[in-house]
């Protein structure tokens, strides 16, 4: 079990690295020069800023940047922010607790709402139930989530008053981000479910369950709902890379302080480092979710375990 | 006196949260790139000098941290007495180390100094008179010194923080001497604030005694829906820079109140790249400043919620020109003689052409900036008068390239500054390669200008060099100002006294939150 | 499938084609033309409201369906192409070299849309070509992915190996198995592709990356409007709905192009064959892992 | 009075293409400590009536018509809630695929107890107690330390066991098995039954026992009731109705049988046609279409169940079982002596598969699916290879053909080593050996029409004209039985059957020497597989190429092939004339497979053949296969020497050879039969 997660922890290693490589050809793809984008309004002369680009290391050759950063990461480094000049590990630091807590709580807002729909509608395909299921789900899948949360925001914060439209650290002020964000989710979810559902109705398992004289909601909580939870859970981790970019948004209408918009601004302001740190955090986050799942697929699901004990 | 006994004493007491629509990037003025730090800098720091408005449309210098000051005749020795009984936030006592500390850490290379560095110019060395009188002495006259230290990037730091945090994780833990204190600060969310209890020196101007609020939020919200749904639902008391249309519906709703805190600088603008085609000609670039009514700009787009520009600086800047004002006015009549007469014929669909080539216009944008939808305005009224014109929003950084490389034809651009030196930032042509000339306009006889302005001690005199710049640079049709910049702040009728800053921001020195 | 449905699909799919091929048939109006009649909401003459400079939102949601549909069709269009090449690459490899062709697959997978697309677009310059790229880029893992799957499914796949045994060349084997096979897969997923396209298309237009101003688009026509939610419903609200109404439809149409062409639809076994199915299934968990 | 007692039960299902009624009047009776056996052909409707006795029917379906009753009491007019408490009390279930019958993710004593606590009011410690009990009743070893297991920790066999224990938690009246031991091996399958039979007797219940094969019924069964097309055609004892079939289609399904007894050159009784689609029914007796004694009342009137003791419902009903010869459509010429030129041989051939192992550090391991088979196969003979699932069969097959390269070892055709070859060569080569695959649907690409699919190893080796190749195609088609217009339709348009005669069609197209053939039939109902025989024989004697046919069913080989290789753990245990092997196995395995077929003639001196099952235990895992012998942890006479040396395939008389070291002799251990 702990080798297992060591020895994916060690394959992700050669990812990680492929995430920064490829994150710094593409930063620095990107056209502008860092340090007229700090120097901007700063009223600086051009030798301000020829001092800048060579304090900041840019005017080394790009090998030479890579190999820099490539040792400092090493080292657990992740260099200096160009714009505030703090650790790039602080300043991720104090924002992945927030985008953390978003996509964990968009997430269970997709649960919640997902699997009892999905379940339901996959009891009994066909239903009203069923239609009004697929409609919602439907229905989740096509609101764009940032439409969603302007709407929510108008309607809860601003005509209501019952909710708050930006964060101010309570859990009430997660309630809209996480819902508009989680909704699609939701939807995906529900279809998911309802057709795992559907299939493990049939299944010779459950059919050998009602021969036993367990009643419907017996087999559908003791026996299917594990079963359908699998690529619930799956998907989950398929889907964090979106997340993060729905994340984003979602940081920057709610006023929340997270590393979705915190990647978006420096990416456009060309904040080398933070980009380059935030990959690899979101790279890591990537495998240490995916490991995760996998984890949580081996407990819900006993045959994936096999390869996972140790 | 301790913090209950200030509470009882003093009115009003809680706490204000100002939503902020930029993330600071550091909180060490003398560091800081941001005009939004310097904001905040009047909160924690206390300059040796306050520069502010006299509520009359003009602006009047009140002592700070030093009592008086005299300035040498060829403005390169600035001499100041301090004021003596001042302390700092960490206990530690103010006196003329502080003040050589201070700049000695702008000009630090470690400190890696941003607007600070520029602000402070041909800067030598701040000699220690006695303990509390200082020198600061410039290598070559620097007439812009004391607009430039009174605006927010010179407020004095203790020694002791400086020495205990170091040149860069100071940014982090700011002391200073001001009405606040330093609490917390959260990247990207949330900076709090604390009253100063002790604060007694401030100036009257700006209100007597410590803070009257016990705690000032500024809060990171860089959505601008985000800011007025934030201040509808009562999460802010102070939205800062909100949208036209939500500056207008707020004040239309008789639910909040309006501050408009003009700011020193330029308008926000176009700059017209003076030497792509077709915008290198003179009569080209002439037509476009007719075409463009800025009048109508601020009152269909924006609301009437700002003045509309008419120059390269806003009316309260040093060295403004109301001549040069009027060098154009809206006349789309002049604006299509103009082009004709530069060969440009009316063509197919209204677009004029000239030799089969036409009549188009690159405009570069960079996003957020705020120029999106105006610009839409602008280029419906330069198609009326035949031109065509393809529009490229950009990331910041891409855009700053596109403008040093000369993409473009339009730029977008707006500056703050707290003096008129500031022209030699966007105007000199040393700044066309890698620096902030957008224009790429070159005049030797107007970098001359400045550099001299520059070298004059005497306001009047200075300020009327200024003035020759400001109209040299109309005349020369390389800046389409649209817009006047106000720092824009909608209240909730329950903040009261607040007081504007030059820079189009505000000083919490004495406000209420009832 | 009921004649209903057909109808509504055929005039969706007409709906769809003169949005992208003559949008001037349903909007009269310039949808860049402005006018005095700023901020208007609905009415007879404005059919959804005017902006703030007096355009009309209607015209401008026709006209904003084509950066968007553009964009979707080509960026997945692109993303199938560069998986459906990746993922056959990866599939026929050995061993070594498919491990090293799906590392990189997972380096991309594990790269945020949102990175590659603001590095695209701050690159190549905002418009629907960086648009059609970020969403290639994308999405190409994902069909990578399946493909590869499928790829290594489908060549263990007896009529494949059948095809070996009468001495069929490599090449003939995947042109005349392979390649049929893994199209269909491939159309059902760039299918509900699309509407994670068009959410991706309107996301990037949403943060001001979408076309050239003044150019009507969806996603930036949102989000200009966004601010004036309250005071002016109507600027956001149309092309808002003009998205969902999009991602609606092409879901639906995906879900049903599934139905038509899944491959497994069409075979019904004899039911007898359950028994050798289930025979079948005894060791094929063994075999499942793959020989070295 | 009879424990169970359906009378003229009527289910019917709406589908999408109609109303169908898959049990149409059944009556069947089932007494306490019997075992009524129901058989009948695939889509008969078995599964549907133990289903609506359940009242477990698929959406769509309703019970329409009759009565059930259990003990007295009427099932089909309870409450759905009741009649919940009846199921798993009184009435269990035990279903064909014990793989997908337990839930995969919990464990087995979860399962358990909780088919206990849902009937009886108990607690945790009690239901686990239950649990051991039935998991020891039903044969588990070391009960208590299995019920953490999950399903897929259990092999086959075992899981089976589980489902008949989950089926026994609340000692049911009646137990229903729908084909329990299809999915399992003759061996396993013999123990299943046997155990099944056992409780059957211990517990008394009564048992329904739901099977396609004639062979279980007669040995397990007291009573048989044979369903065509929905109904019940016939019902008696098991004796009766093996001795005297009444209903001709009972008949003909007797005569379509390969057994062991049946002579190799007769040709198989066929039933041609196949069963009847359920939807649009003519009126008449459904059997008529496919009756040879089928008159114009057949086809007007359905004829009703009657008899007294011995129920059958036909107008022109049999007296007594037919012989062979009075069904049979021809006699085959006595065989030729076949060619003894070797064709094929294999020697040494290994064949090891690495599985990765997901662990990390731990050594990959390795299947050894064929291990040290040594073989010649001669022009024009037909070779059987028979054994347990995973002994390699499959494996050795396609190393045959070229489709995997040996490990190690040689295989060569015509003298020519096969991996020697070159590329191109090696594809030439192709055209004399092909292969029959063992699930024709997967072999057949979906999107391809028959002709293309007939002609495609023409097409791949550039045989002929575009013109030339339709008319072998016609060619094939007609010499498989298929009609002309079959080539433009898609595999998917046919049954099973005929799917199999495409393959055949397929594999011919190139005129090969050699063909394998791997479990051509055991996909098919009875009736099918005799056409299917007839038809690889007589294409044999029309093309004269060699047959390697590949089956676990022992019977058939003995029937179609002139010798037989038993397989065990990738070995070649046993090979000698099938004859020879048969009446006179050498291998204590190949002893123990024969005694494991259930037989119907066996119904005649059951009590005499005391139950002793052919083969205790189970396969072992081809990962970790026991050394020196691998049979020797399920022989009866297995010695220390056993597991210390390999024996080797020695011919013990002629041509019959054996690996073991303990042969046995004729006089020790024939069969009773
Ligand atoms: N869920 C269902 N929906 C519709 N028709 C069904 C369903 N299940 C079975 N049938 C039909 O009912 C008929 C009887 O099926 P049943 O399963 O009882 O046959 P069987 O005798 O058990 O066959 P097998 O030997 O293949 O298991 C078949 O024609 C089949 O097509
Ligand atoms: N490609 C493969 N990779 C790994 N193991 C394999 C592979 N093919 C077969 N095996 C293993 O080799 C052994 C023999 O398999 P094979 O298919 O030859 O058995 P079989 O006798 O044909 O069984 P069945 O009667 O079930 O078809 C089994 O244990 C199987 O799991
Ligand atoms: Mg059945
Ligand atoms: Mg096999």
């Amino acid at each position: 079990m702990l080798l297992f997660v060591v020895r994916r922890l060690g394959a992700a290693i050669p990812v990680v690295i492929g995430i920064t490589l490829i994150a710094f050809v593409l930063v620095h793809l990107v056209p502008g020069d860092p340090a007229k984008v700090i120097l901007y309004g700063a009223n600086a002369s051009p030798e301000q800023i020829a001092t800048l680009r060579q304090q900041l290391g840019l005017d080394d050759p790009l090998w030479r940047q890579y190999a820099d950063f490539a040792v400092n990461l090493v080292h657990g480094n992740l260099g200096t922010s160009f714009l505030t000049q703090t650790p790039v590990s602080h300043e991720l630091l104090s924002r992945a607790p927030s985008t953390l807590v978003l996509t964990a709580a968009s997430m269970l807002v997709a649960v919640l709402v997902g699997v009892p729909l999905g379940l339901v509608a996959g009891m009994r395909p066909g239903s009203v139930l069923d239609t009004v299921a697929r409609w919602i789900s439907f229905a989740g899948v096509a609101v764009p989530y940032f439409f969603l949360a302007l709407l929510l925001v108008l309607l809860f914060s601003v005509k209501l008053h019952l909710l708050s439209a930006i964060d101010d650290g309570t859990a009430k002020s997660l309630v809209l981000p996480a819902v508009s964000l989680g909704w699609g989710y939701a939807a995906i979810l529900t279809r998911l479910v309802r057709g795992r559902v559907i299939d493990e109705m049939r299944s010779d398992y459950v059919k050998s369950a009602r021969a036993r004289g367990s009643g419907e909601l017996r087999v559908l909580l003791r026996q299917v709902l594990r079963n359908s939870s699998v690529p619930a859970v799956t998907t989950i981790g398929l889907q964090f890379g979106n997340i993060l970019t729905g994340a984003a948004i979602t940081e920057v209408i709610f006023g929340r302080a997270g590393l979705g918009s915190f990647l978006a601004t420096s990416i456009t302001s060309k904040n080398i480092p933070v980009v380059q740190g935030a990959v690899v955090v979101i790279g890591i986050a990537y495998v240490v979710i995916n490991l995760g799942v996998d984890l949580i697929v081996g407990a819900i699901d006993p045959r994936t375990r096999q390869e996972a004990a140790a | 006196g301790d913090s209950t006994s200030s509470a009882a004493t003093s009115a009003g007491g809680g706490t204000l949260t100002m939503g902020i629509n930029a993330t600071p990037d550091t909180l060490d003025p003398g560091a800081t790139g941001l005009a939004l730090t310097l904001l905040i800098s009047f909160a924690l720091f206390d300059p040796l000098v306050y520069w502010l408005p006299d509520g009359k449309g003009g602006s009047a210098f009140h002592p700070g941290l030093a009592e008086s000051w005299t300035i040498s005749p060829d403005a390169s020795a600035y001499t100041f007495k301090l004021r003596k009984g001042v302390t700092f936030h960490d206990g530690t006592t103010f006196d003329a180390k502080a003040v050589k500390a201070t700049y000695d850490h702008v000009v630090d290379p470690k400190t890696k100094s941003k607007s600070g560095l520029g602000a402070l110019g041909p800067y030598k060395e701040t000699k220690i008179l006695d303990d509390y009188t200082v020198q600061i002495v410039f290598t070559a006259p620097n007439a812009s010194f004391l607009h430039q230290q009174a605006a927010g990037n010179f407020g004095i730091s203790s020694p002791a923080a400086l020495a205990k945090y170091g040149p860069t994780a100071y940014g982090n833990n700011p002391v200073g001497t001001g009405p606040f204190t330093f609490q917390s600060y959260q990247a990207g969310s949330q900076l709090t604030l604390l009253k100063n209890p002790k604060y007694t020196w401030g100036p009257k101007a700006l209100g007597e005694g410590p803070a009257k609020l016990d705690k000032l939020v500024f809060r990171i919200v860089t959505d601008d829906s985000g800011r007025y749904n934030a201040l509808q639902s009562g999460q802010l008391q102070i939205a800062m820079n909100l949208p036209p249309n939500n500056i207008s519906a707020a004040q239309k709703s008789g639910k909040f109140q309006q501050l408009l805190v003009p700011s020193i600088g330029t308008p926000l603008g176009m700059p017209i790249n003076v030497t792509k085609p077709p915008t290198d000609d003179p009569l080209v670039r002439q037509a476009i400043m007719y075409a463009v009514d800025q009048d109508a700009l601020v009152k269909d787009v924006l609301y009437d919620v700002y003045k509309p520009a008419h120059n390269v600086l806003t009316p309260i800047t040093p060295g403004y020109s109301e001549a040069a004002s009027k060098t154009y006015s809206y006349d789309p009549d002049k604006a299509g003689r103009l082009l004709d007469q530069a060969g440009w014929t009316v063509g197919d669909g209204g677009i004029r052409t000239k030799n089969g080539k036409k009549l188009s216009l690159e405009i570069i944008l960079f996003s957020g900036g705020g120029l999106e939808l105006p610009t839409q305005f602008v280029v419906s009224e330069l198609q009326k008068a035949g031109f065509s014109a393809n529009t490229a929003v950009q990331p910041f950084a891409t855009a700053q390239a596109s403008f040093n490389s000369g993409a473009h034809n339009l730029g977008s651009f707006g500056y703050y500054g707290a003096d008129p030196y500031l022209l030699n930032i966007w105007v000199n042509s040393n700044a066309i390669q890698s620096g902030f000339n957008w224009s790429h306009y070159a005049n030797p006889a107007v970098d001359k200008l400045i550099a001299k302005a520059n070298a004059t001690a005497a306001d009047a005199t200075r300020n009327g060099l200024y003035e020759q710049v400001g109209a040299k640079l109309m005349q020369d049709s390389m800046y389409l100002p649209l817009w006047d910049v106000a720092g824009a702040f909608t209240l909730s009728p329950k903040v009261q006294n607040l007081h504007q800053t030059l820079n189009g921001y505000l000083a919490f020195h004495s406000a209420t939150v009832g | 499938m009921s004649r209903l449905k057909w109808v509504a699909l055929s005039l969706a799919a007409l709906l769809v084609l003169l949005l992208l091929l003559a949008p001037g048939v349903l909007a009269h109006v310039d949808p860049v033309a402005t006018s005095d009649a700023h901020l208007e909401g609905p009415s007879g003459s404005h059919l959804f409201g005017t902006d703030l400079l007096g355009r009309d939102v209607y015209s401008r949601t026709v006209y904003g369906a084509r950066p968007v549909l553009v964009a979707t069709f080509l960026g997945v269009l692109l993303a199938s192409a560069a998986g459906v090449a990746i993922g056959v690459l990866g599939g026929v490899a050995p061993r070594w070299l498919n491990a090293v062709v799906m590392r990189v697959v997972d380096v991309f997978l594990a790269l945020p849309v949102l990175l590659i697309a603001l590095i695209l677009i701050a690159t190549a310059g905002s418009g629907v070509r960086s648009i059609v790229l970020a969403i290639g880029i994308a999405f190409t893992p994902g069909f990578a992915r399946v493909v590869e799957s499928s790829v290594r499914r489908l060549r263990k796949a007896e009529y494949v190996e059948a095809a070996r045994v009468f001495g069929s060349t490599t090449l003939r084997t995947s042109w005349r198995h392979l390649l049929p096979n893994l199209l269909t897969e491939v159309v059902v997923l760039g299918s509900s592709a699309i509407g994670w396209g068009i959410l991706t298309a309107t996301t990037l237009s949403f943060l001001g990356l979408g076309v050239r101003l003044p150019a009507p688009d969806w996603g930036s026509d949102l989000a200009a409007g966004a601010t004036n939610l309250a005071d002016a419903w109507w600027l956001s609200t149309f092309p808002g709905l003009a998205i969902m109404a999009t991602i609606l439809l092409a879901n639906f149409s995906g879900d049903h192009l599934m139905r038509v062409l899944d491959p497994r639809a069409g075979i019904r076994f004899g039911r007898s064959y359950r028994r050798l199915a289930i025979r079948l299934s005894r060791h094929g968990g063994d075999i499942a892992h793959e020989s070295a | 009075m009879s424990l169970l007692e359906v009378t003229g039960l009527r289910t019917e299902i709406d589908t999408a293409q109609g109303r169908i009624c898959p049990v149409d009047g059944v009556s069947l009776a089932v007494r306490a400590g019997e075992t009524l056996g129901v058989v009948g052909e695939s889509g008969s409707g078995k599964t549907m009536t133990g289903m609506s006795i359940m009242r477990l029917l698929p959406p769509g379906g309703s019970i329409t018509g009759g009565s059930i009753r259990l003990d007295g009491r009427e099932l089909t007019e309870l409450d759905e809630s009741v009649m919940r408490t009846v199921r798993g009390s009184e009435l269990a279930m035990i279903f064909q695929d014990p793989m997908t019958s337990l839930n995969p993710v919990r464990t087995i004593g979860s399962q358990l107890r909780e088919a206990y606590r849902i009937h009886v009011d108990s607690s945790r410690a009690a239901a686990t107690a239950r649990a051991t009990e039935v998991l020891g009743l039903v044969g588990m070893p070391r009960p208590r330390e299995r019920l953490d297991d999950y399903p897929h920790q259990l092999s086959g066999g075992m899981r089976q066991r589980v489902m008949i224990a989950l089926g026994l938690m609340c000692d049911p009246k009646l137990l229903i098995a729908d084909e329990p031991t299809t999915a399992l091996d003759v061996s396993i399958q013999a123990q299943i039954l046997t155990l099944i039979d056992d409780l059957k007797s211990q517990l008394s219940m009564g048992v329904l026992l739901i099977t396609h094969d004639m062979g279980v019924i007669a040995e397990y069964a007291d009573r048989v009731a044979v369903m065509y097309g929905g109904q019940v055609v016939e019902q008696s004892g098991v004796q009766e109705l093996f001795e005297r079939p009444r209903h001709r289609y009972t008949q003909a399904l007797l005569a379509a049988m390969p057994t062991l007894e049946l002579d190799r050159n007769a040709e198989l009784a066929t039933i041609p046609g196949s069963p009847p689609k359920l939807l649009d029914l003519a009126p008449g007796c459904r059997f008529a279409p496919r009756c040879a004694f089928a008159q114009d009342d057949c086809r007007s009137a359905d004829p009703s169940l009657i008899g007294g003791d011995h129920l059958h419902a036909c107008f022109h009903p049999a007296d007594g079982r037919t012989q062979a010869a009075d069904v049979v459509v021809g006699v085959r010429e006595a065989a030729e002596p076949r060619g003894s030129d070797s064709l094929v041989q294999l020697f040494d051939v290994h064949k090891r598969f690495g599985v990765r192992s997901r662990r990390p550090f731990a050594p990959s391991r390795a299947v050894q699916a064929v291990s040290g088979v040594t073989l010649t196969i001669a022009a024009g003979e037909t070779l059987g290879i028979v054994g347990e699932s995973g002994c390699g069969k499959t494996t050795l097959g396609r190393m045959l053909v070229g489709l995997e390269r040996p490990t190690s070892g040689s295989v060569s055709f015509d003298g020519r080593d096969l991996s020697a070859q070159s590329r191109t060569g090696f594809r030439r080569r192709r055209r004399d050996l092909q292969m029959m695959f063992q699930d024709s649907a997967a072999a057949l690409d979906p999107r391809m029409t028959v002709a293309a699919l007939i002609a495609e190893p023409l097409v791949a080796q550039g045989i002929g004209t575009r013109r030339e190749r339709r008319r072998t195609v016609a060619e094939l088609l007609a010499a498989v039985g298929l009609p002309p217009e079959a080539a433009e339709r898609y595999p998917h348009e046919f049954s099973g059957g005929q799917r199999q005669r495409i393959a055949m069609a397929r594999a011919l197209a190139l005129r090969p020497k050699v063909i394998v053939a791997d479990e051509p039939v055991s996909a098919l109902d009875v009736s099918v597989q005799a056409q299917i025989l007839n038809l690889m024989r007589s294409l044999q004697d029309r093309y004269g190429q060699t047959y390697v046919v590949i089956s676990h069913d022992l019977s058939l080989l003995k029937y179609l092939a002139d010798r037989i290789g038993v397989m065990y753990l990738g070995r070649l245990v046993e090979l000698g004339a099938g004859e020879d092997v048969y009446s006179a196995p050498r291998h204590p395995y190949t002893a123990g497979l024969i005694k494991a077929i259930p037989v119907p003639e066996s119904a005649k001196n059951r009590e005499a053949a005391a139950r002793s099952t052919g083969l205790g235990g189970e396969l072992p895992s081809a990962i970790d296969p026991p050394s020196g012998c691998h049979f020797r942890t399920r022989c009866p006479l297995a010695t220390e020497r056993c597991a210390t040396e390999v024996p080797i395939l020695k011919p013990s008389d002629g041509l019959h050879a054996v690996a073991c070291h303990h042969p046995l002799t004729t006089h020790v251990l024939t069969p009773v039969r």
